[in-house]
C-alpha cells in the first residue's frame, strides 16, 4: 500500500472537553516540524456544551483548503460519531474511545483507544485525555514527538504541577499508537523541510501587518471572531508607543480611531457584523471629513447575532453600500492568511493615501484558521503615508483643495499654520460650511475622484488557471484557496476553467474583470452567502450574468463542492 | 521684548466667521470665555483641538482658530478621546451641548470619566434642543412643554453634576453664560487639571427656551469655605434643586489613562518585523 | 395680455427674516381659497441668519412639481436679489424694497415696495414685515384676503396684543397692493373650486397615514426633516391610547418601537441619515426575529451630517443592502404628499404581513413641501393586520412555522400557549438556538420566501405617457410629479416619453418594469444624487443599462432639466 | 379545591432547554431565583416578558417559559421599554450582564431611570465578558488582567448601583447569587414596585473570574434598621468600597411614565380619519 503524505483529520467532541485544544497542538507541532497545515474549526456560541469540531489538513505539498471528506476521524462522544462518520472517505480512519462510541460496522479502519480510561485510572490525570490523543495521533502518523514536547512545556510553564503529568500523557498517547494497536492506514507523514515558514492564524497575521503598516492606534470591542486583534494590539501596542483602547462599545471604537487618526496617528479598528453595523454612521464621517481609517470586519453568520461561530460572506453589501449618502470607500478582501498580511499593508496604504475609511473582510474561516506560509517578504511590501502639506501649502492652507486627483494634502493637529475644523458638515476647500450647496457641487466629484485615482493606483487581480478556459470563477475573500484547488483539479480533469481573486473589491477592477469574463464563456461565483451579494456587484458593475454557487450552512467550500459545479456548468454548456 | 511680542491674545484664538447663534444666546458666553481662557493659558492654537458635537453649541469650533473637530451628535467625548490618547501633547477640549453629551452621548461620559482621559469637556447646556427647533432635552425640567412634549415633559431631568461626580470625573464645576469671568476660571483650571475635568455650563436658549432670569434668582456660588476634596458633599450639593451652585465642586487626583498605558513598557518605537514574525516560525 | 393663472413665486432672504412665514401663509391662504400649490422651502442648517427661500407654485388646475424659473421674486435683502433674480423667467415680477435692493436694468417688471419702512414706521411693528409682503401679494393676484385673515386670526389667537397689529399690516400690504402701483404683470389668480380638497406637508400626510394604519407606538429621536412626524405623534397618540417617545438616541427609537411590535402594537419610528445609520443593527433585529416594523427615513443631503436641510434621495443603497448579514426588507417611497398617506399604509400593510423592517422613504423636499390633494378615500384603503396564531396553532405552537409563503402566525404575550423567545440568534422553528446550522438551512429561504410572497401580492406600478414610447423614464420616491410633467410636455412636443415609477422598491416588481424596459429603446432614470443609485439597483437586477440624470445641488428637478435630458436622448437616438 | 390545583409553581417557569452555562456558574443563582420569585408572585407566564441582552447572562430567556426577547447587546432596556409602553399590564423583566448594561448599554438605564418605567431590571455581574471569554468589563476591578487588559485594568471601575442612584431608579437593591433566597425576595419586591427597579447581582464567573471567595468575605448585609427612604444615605454606602451590601438599598414613589402619558387626553380608542383629515381642509 503506498503510503499517504496528506491527511485530513477531523477531531470532534463536546465543546470544552479538548477538542480544540487537541487541534491546536496536533497542528503546531506539525507546522513545527515542517508541514503544511490548514484547519478550520467551530464550536458552539455557549462558553460550555455543544458541539465542537477541528478540522485539521495536514501535508508536505502545499494547501490551500479544507480538502475533501475526511480522512481520519477522531470521535470523543457518541454525537461526534454519529455526526461525522458519514464524511469519512473510503479507506478512512476512525479513532474512538470504544468505552463510549460503538461504531457500526464500515469499511472504515477503526483504531479504539480508551482514552478516558487511560486519563483517569492509569494517569490518574482526568483532564490530560486530549494530550493522549495528541500523543496517539503524533506516534500514528510518524510526528516527530519533539516538537509536541516543546509546545507542552511552552503550553504548561507556568504550571509545572501538571506540566509533567501532561509529558507522561503525551508519551502514553505514542506508546499507545505505536505498541497497542497494528496500524493498517496508509497515512504517514513523511520527513519534511522546515525551512522560512511560519505558522499563523488570519488574525495574527492582521495584527502583525497592521504593526508593521504603522498601525500605533487602536480600539475596539470585544466580538467572535474578531476579539484575538484586541488582544495582541493590547499586548503589543504599549512597547511601540502606540495606545490600545477597549472601548465602551463600537461607536466610541471606531470614533476615538478617527480622533487618533486626525490627531496623525495610523488607526484601525475590529469588530464583527453587529459591531459593524453600529459604526455605519461613523463611516460616513471618515467619508465626508477624509479621515484615514481601518475598519477590520471579520464575518461571521448573520444577520443580527445571527452564528458567532459561524462562516459567511454575508457583509459585502453592507461594505460597499451601508450607510447614509453617497460616500467613496475602500474595500479589501484578502484571500488567504498569508495574504491577510500583504493586504492588511495595503489596507493602511490606501485608507492613508486616499484618506477615508478603508474596510477589511475577514471571515471567521480566515480569522481562526490557522496556516502555513513563507515568511512575507516584506522588502516587497511598502508602507505607505499620507500625504502632509508642505510649507509652501500651510501658507493659505485649504485642508480639503480641490486637487485632479482628489486628494488633498492633511494636516495633523501641532502643525502651525494647519489648523482647520473637520467637518462632516459640507464644506468648502478650507472646511468652512457657510455655502453648502456650492461645496456640495465641488466636493462630492472631489470624493469620488479619490476613488478613481484608487483604481488606476492599485493593484490589479491576476489570473490563474489555463489560459484558454471556458469556465471562468470569480470569487473574494477566504475562498481563494479552495476556488484555486478545484481550477487545478478540473483542468487535470480536462475540463478547461480559470480564476480571478480580487483583493480590492472597491473599486472594482472593472478592466480587468470584464477581460476576464469576455475570455470565457461561462462565469460561475461561488460565494459562502444565501443572496449572492458579490454576484450581484458583479451584475451591477460589469456586462455579466454569473452562475451563482451559493452556500449557506455555515461552513466553508470544500473543493469537491466547486469542482461539481463547475462540472455542470461545462457540461451544460 | 521678545516676550511681549509673541503674547497671545484673545483674538488670536477668534477666527473670522462670524457666529451664527441668535442675539443673546448663552452660547456667546461660553465663547468669550473660552477664548479669554485660552489667553489665559497662553496655548499654542496648532496644539488645542477642539472637539465639538452637533447642535448649536457644536458650532463653536468654527469660531475659534485652534485645530476643531465638528464631530458626530453623541460622539465628541469619545472623537476627543482619540485624539488625545494619539497625542498627549494637544490641549483637548470638548464642547457639547445637552441633547449632546446626556441624551444620545449618555453612554461615553462615564467610560472618559472612569478612564480619567486627560480631557476637559464643557457641556452648553440649554434645556432643549436647540438646533432642531425646540424639542425637549434631559435637562429640561418636569412639566416643560415642548414641540416634542406637547403635554409637558414627564422624565426627571438629568443632573450632569451628579452624574459627573458618580462616574468617576476628577473635576467637576458648574459656570453660567451669564458669568462670563468665572467661567473662564473654571475653564482655566479645568484644562490645567490632569484628568478629566467635566465643567458644566448653564447657557439658555433665548430663541426657545429663555431661562436666564430662572437662573439669575437660582444662583448661588459654593460657600467660600468649600472643600473641594470631599466627594460626599460635592454629591449633597448636586442633589439639591432649589438653588443653583457655582463653581469647583470637586477635584482630585488619579493617574491618567493614556499616560498609565504607556508605562506598561519599556517604549521602543521601532516595528521589528522580523523578530515579530519569528514567534510564529 | 392674456392673464396667467398659475404662478410661480420665490420668497428669499435672511433666514429668520419672515421668508418662511410668509410663504406659509400665503401658501395656505391660497389653498383655502381652492387653489393648488406645491411649495419647496430651504433655509439653513442654523437657527438664525443664511440665506432662507421658499418657493410656491399656486394655480388652478394640477400642479405636480415646482415648475420652471421664477414667475415672481420677492427680494427681502439684495442678497436674495443676486442669487435668484437671474431665475425670473421673461415678463416676470420683481417685488423689492428699494431701501435694501437695487436692480440692475433689466426686462423684469418691477414693484418695489417699501415693506421695512412700512412695518416700522407706519405701523410701528417691525416683525410685522412679512404678513405687509403676505398682504401685498394677495393684493397684486386677486386673492381674497378673508382666508388669509382667518388664517393669522388662528396663528395668532392667543397672543391678541399683536393680533391687531398683523391685521392691519395685511391691510397695508392689500392696499399698497392694489392703490401704491400699477399692475403691468398677467398674473391672476381667478375664481376656483374648493371641493374635498386638503393642504399638507409630506409628514403631515405621514402621521396622518401611519394613525389610520393603525399605529399606537412611535418613539424617535428629533432630526431635520423628520422632527414633524414625532410632534405630531406625541400630540396626537395619547388620546388614542397610544404612547409616543422621544428616545434617548435613534437606537433606543427603534429598539422601543420593535418591542413594542413583539408586544402586539403597531409601532413606528421616523428619522433623517445620521439616525438612519444608527439604526441599522436593529434592522437585521427585525429582519431574523421577524418583527414588524415601519421605519421611516426622511432622507437628507449626506453622507454625515451633510446639508441637514437640503434635499438628496442618498439613502436608496443603505435602504436596500445596509445592515450585516442577509435578511430580508422591504423598501418603499412615495412619489407625492397625497401618495404619503397611501403608502405608509402600505407600508404598515406590509410590514405586518412580511414581519419584517419596512423602510419608507420620504426626502427633504416631500416631507416639508405642501401641496394640495383630494381626500384620500380610505374606503379603497385597506388596513392589514399581522397574522396571529388560532387556537389550533396555539397547541404545539410553532413562532417560525415554516411555511410556504414564509410567513408564520406571530403570538403577543398575554396569549396563553403562545410563548416564545425572539431571537437575534440563528433559531429553529420552535425559536431554539442550538441547532443552528440546520436552522440556518431552513430559515433563511424561509425568510427570503416572504419577499417572494410579497412581489406576488403587491400592488404593481401603472405605465404613465404615451403607449408607442421610444424613451422610457423610471423613477423613484419625490420625482414622480416632476418626472410626469416631463413627460407631458415632450410627448406634447412629439417626443414620445413614458414614465415607471414603482413605490415599492424592494422587492423589486421586476417583471413590470423589465417589460416596460423591453418596450422602449431607451431608459432614462433621473435621481436625486450623485452617484445614481437607483440606476445601479435596476442595472444588478435587470437586463437595462440606463442613461443617468443626476441632480446633487441639494435641489429638486425642475421639469426643464429633465425635458432637457429627454430631448438629448431622442436626438442622440 | 380550585385554588390550589391552580397554583403556580416553580417548574412552571422553567423550560425544557437545558442551561448551557459552565458548572458552578453565578447565573444558575439568579436562575433559580427568578423561577422562585415568579411562583412567588403567582404571575401568569403569559404575561410575563422576559428580555435578555447579549452575554452569558441574555441566554436566560431560553430557560423560561414566559415570553423572552432575546435582544440586542446592550439595549434590553430600551426594548423592555416599548414592551412595556405598548402593554403596561405585562410584568416586564430585564436580565442582562454588566457590559450589557453599563458598557455598551451604558447610555439606556439612565434614561429609563429618569421616565422611572416600571420594569424590573437585574444585572448580573460577573466582571467579566463571560461570552467572549474573558475580556475586562466595565465593573471589573483596578489591576485586573484579562485577555484584553494584559497589563491590567486602569479605569475605575463602574458602580451599578451609584449609577442607579443617581439616574434617578426609584428602586435600587443589590443581591448575590450565593444567596437565592435573599435574592428572590430583592427580586419579588422589585416586581411589585411601581417603577424603575434595579436589583444589581454579584454573580461570580466561575470559568473565568472565580469572586466567590472574594465576595463571601466583603458581603455584608444592610443594617437592620436601614432606611430605604434616604437616597442620600444609599449614596454614601454604595460609594463604600471595602464592604459590599447586600438588600434594598433605595426605594421611592414617583409617577410612572406610561401611566402618566396615558393621562394626558381623554382616550378614545377610535381613530376618526375624517375628522382628522378635516383640518387639512
Ligand atoms: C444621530 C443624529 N441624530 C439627530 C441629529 C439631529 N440633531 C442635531 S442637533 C440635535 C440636538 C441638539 O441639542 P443639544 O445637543 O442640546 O445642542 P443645542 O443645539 O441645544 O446646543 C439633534 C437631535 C443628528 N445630527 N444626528
Ligand atoms: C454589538 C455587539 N458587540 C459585541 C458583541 C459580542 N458580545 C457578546 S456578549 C458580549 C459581552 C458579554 O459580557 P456581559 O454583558 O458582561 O455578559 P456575560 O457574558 O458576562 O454574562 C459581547 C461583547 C455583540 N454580540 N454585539
Ligand atoms: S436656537 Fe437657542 S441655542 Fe440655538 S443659537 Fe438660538 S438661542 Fe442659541
Ligand atoms: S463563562 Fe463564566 S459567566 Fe459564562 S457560563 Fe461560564 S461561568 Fe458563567
Ligand atoms: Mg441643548
Ligand atoms: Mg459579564
Amino acid at each position: 500500500m503506498p503510503s499517504k503524505n496528506e491527511i485530513i483529520i477531523r477531531l470532534a467532541g463536546e465543546g470544552g472537553e479538548g477538542v480544540i485544544s487537541t487541534g491546536d497542538i496536533f497542528t503546531l507541532g506539525s507546522a513545527r516540524s515542517g508541514y503544511n497545515v490548514f484547519t478550520f474549526r467551530t464550536y458552539p456560541a455557549e462558553i460550555k456544551g455543544g458541539h465542537a469540531w477541528y478540522h485539521i489538513r495536514v501535508g508536505s505539498s502545499s494547501i490551500r483548503s479544507m480538502g475533501d471528506g475526511v480522512d481520519v476521524l477522531v470521535a470523543f462522544n457518541a454525537e461526534a460519531y454519529h455526526i461525522h462518520h458519514h464524511l469519512l472517505n473510503p479507506g478512512g480512519v476512525l479513532i474512538y474511545d470504544p468505552d463510549t462510541v460503538t461504531p457500526e460496522n464500515s469499511d472504515a479502519i477503526q483504531y479504539p483507544i480508551p482514552f478516558n480510561r487511560i486519563a483517569r485510572k492509569d494517569l490518574e490525570f482526568v483532564r490530560g485525555k486530549n494530550v493522549v490523543v495528541t500523543g496517539f495521533l503524533a506516534g500514528l502518523f510518524g510526528l516527530e514527538p519533539a516538537s509536541l514536547e516543546d509546545l507542552i512545556r511552552n503550553r504548561f510553564k507556568r504550571r509545572p504541577e501538571i506540566l509533567d503529568k501532561n509529558m507522561k500523557a503525551l508519551e502514553t498517547g505514542v506508546a499507545y499508537a505505536t505498541k497497542e494497536i497494528t496500524k493498517s492506514d496508509p497515512f504517514y507523514l513523511s520527513e519534511t523541510n522546515k525551512v522560512g515558514r511560519l505558522v499563523m492564524s488570519g488574525n495574527d497575521a492582521i495584527s502583525a501587518g497592521a504593526l508593521y503598516a504603522g498601525c500605533r492606534y487602536y480600539a475596539g470591542y470585544p466580538i467572535t471572531p474578531a476579539s484575538e486583534i484586541l488582544e495582541t494590539m493590547a499586548r503589543e501596542l504599549p512597547r511601540l508607543g502606540g495606545i490600545s483602547l477597549q472601548a465602551e462599545d463600537e461607536i466610541a471604537s471606531i470614533a476615538s480611531c478617527i480622533g487618533a487618526s486626525f490627531s496623525g496617528v495610523k488607526a484601525m479598528t475590529a469588530t464583527s457584523g453587529p459591531g459593524f453595523s453600529l459604526m455605519t454612521e461613523f463611516m460616513g464621517y471618515a467619508g465626508m471629513a477624509e479621515i484615514p481609517l481601518v475598519l477590520i470586519d471579520a464575518q461571521r453568520a448573520g444577520p443580527s447575532t445571527g452564528m458567532p461561530t459561524k462562516l459567511e460572506q454575508g457583509d459585502l453589501n453592507h461594505s460597499l453600500y451601508g450607510g447614509h449618502g453617497d460616500f467613496p470607500r475602500i474595500v479589501i478582501a484578502p484571500g488567504d492568511v498569508k495574504d491577510c498580511f500583504h493586504q492588511i499593508v495595503n489596507a493602511f496604504n490606501m485608507a492613508e493615501r486616499y484618506q477615508t475609511i478603508c474596510v477589511f473582510l475577514s471571515d471567521q474561516s480566515l480569522s481562526h484558521r490557522t496556516e502555513t506560509l513563507t515568511k512575507p517578504d516584506v522588502s516587497t511590501i511598502p508602507v505607505i503615508d499620507r500625504e502632509k502639506p508642505t510649507d509652501g501649502d500651510l501658507e493659505g492652507y485649504l485642508r480639503y483643495l480641490n486637487t485632479e486627483t482628489g486628494i488633498s494634502p492633511m494636516s495633523i493637529p501641532g502643525m502651525k499654520g494647519g489648523a482647520y475644523t473637520s467637518a462632516g458638515l459640507e464644506h468648502d476647500e478650507a472646511g468652512h460650511v457657510d455655502k453648502p450647496m456650492e461645496s456640495h457641487l465641488m466636493m462630492v466629484p472631489k470624493r469620488y475622484r479619490k476613488i478613481e485615482t484608487a483604481r488606476r493606483e492599485m493593484e490589479k487581480p491576476n489570473r490563474y488557471g489555463v489560459v484558454d478556459a471556458t469556465i471562468g470563477l470569480i470569487g473574494w475573500g477566504s475562498t481563494q484557496g479552495v476556488i484555486e484547488e478545484a481550477v487545478d483539479r478540473v483542468n487535470a480533469n480536462g475540463i478547461k476553467a480559470a480564476a480571478m481573486h480580487p483583493k480590492v473589491l472597491c473599486p472594482l477592477p472593472d478592466e480587468e474583470l470584464q477581460a476576464f469574463i469576455d475570455s470565457v464563456d461561462y462565469v460561475l461565483v461561488p460565494e459562502v452567502n444565501y443572496s449572492g451579494q458579490f454576484a450581484h456587484y458583479l451584475q451591477a458593475n460589469l456586462n455579466v450574468k454569473p452562475v451563482r454557487l451559493n452556500k449557506y450552512d455555515g461552513l466553508p467550500f470544500t473543493p469537491g463542492e466547486i469542482v461539481a459545479k463547475i462540472e455542470e456548468v461545462a457540461s451544460h454548456g | 521684548m521678545v516676550e511681549t511680542a509673541t503674547k497671545l491674545v484673545v483674538k488670536d484664538y477668534k477666527s473670522d466667521v462670524k457666529p451664527t447663534w441668535c442675539p443673546g444666546c448663552g452660547d456667546f458666553g461660553v465663547l468669550s470665555a473660552s477664548l479669554k481662557a485660552l489667553a489665559e493659558l497662553q496655548l499654542k492654537k496648532e496644539d488645542v483641538v477642539v472637539v465639538s458635537g452637533i447642535g448649536c453649541s457644536g458650532r463653536m469650533t468654527y469660531f475659534l482658530t485652534p485645530y476643531g473637530m465638528h464631530g458626530l451628535h453623541g460622539r465628541a467625548i469619545p472623537l476627543a478621546t482619540g485624539v488625545k490618547f494619539a497625542n498627549p501633547d494637544l490641549t483637548v477640549l470638548v464642547m457639547a451641548g445637552d441633547g449632546d453629551l446626556f441624551s444620545i452621548g449618555a453612554g461615553h461620559l462615564p467610560h472618559a470619566a472612569a478612564r480619567n482621559v486627560d480631557i476637559t469637556v464643557i457641556c452648553m447646556d440649554n434645556q432643549t434642543y436647540g438646533l432642531t427647533k425646540a424639542q425637549a432635552s434631559p435637562t429640561s425640567k418636569i412639566g416643560h412643554t415642548s414641540k416634542s412634549t406637547p403635554h409637558g415633559v414627564i422624565s426627571e431631568p438629568a443632573n450632569p453634576v451628579l452624574t459627573a461626580l458618580s462616574s468617576g470625573a476628577t473635576f467637576v464645576a458648574r459656570g453660567y453664560s451669564a458669568k462670563p469671568p468665572q467661567l473662564q476660571d473654571l475653564i482655566v483650571r479645568g484644562i490645567q487639571h490632569k484628568g478629566f475635568a467635566f465643567v458644566h455650563v448653564q447657557s439658555p436658549c433665548t430663541e426657545f427656551h429663555d431661562t436666564f432670569d430662572y437662573y439669575n434668582e437660582r444662583i448661588e456660588q459654593l460657600p467660600d469655605d468649600w472643600d473641594p476634596s470631599d466627594r460626599e458633599a460635592a454629591i449633597r450639593l448636586a442633589l439639591t434643586d432649589d438653588r443653583e451652585y457655582l463653581g469647583l465642586f470637586y477635584q482630585t487626583e488619579r493617574p491618567v489613562y493614556e499616560t498609565t498605558a504607556r508605562e506598561w513598557a519599556p517604549i521602543n518605537d521601532e516595528f521589528d518585523v522580523e523578530t515579530y514574525l519569528a514567534q510564529f516560525a
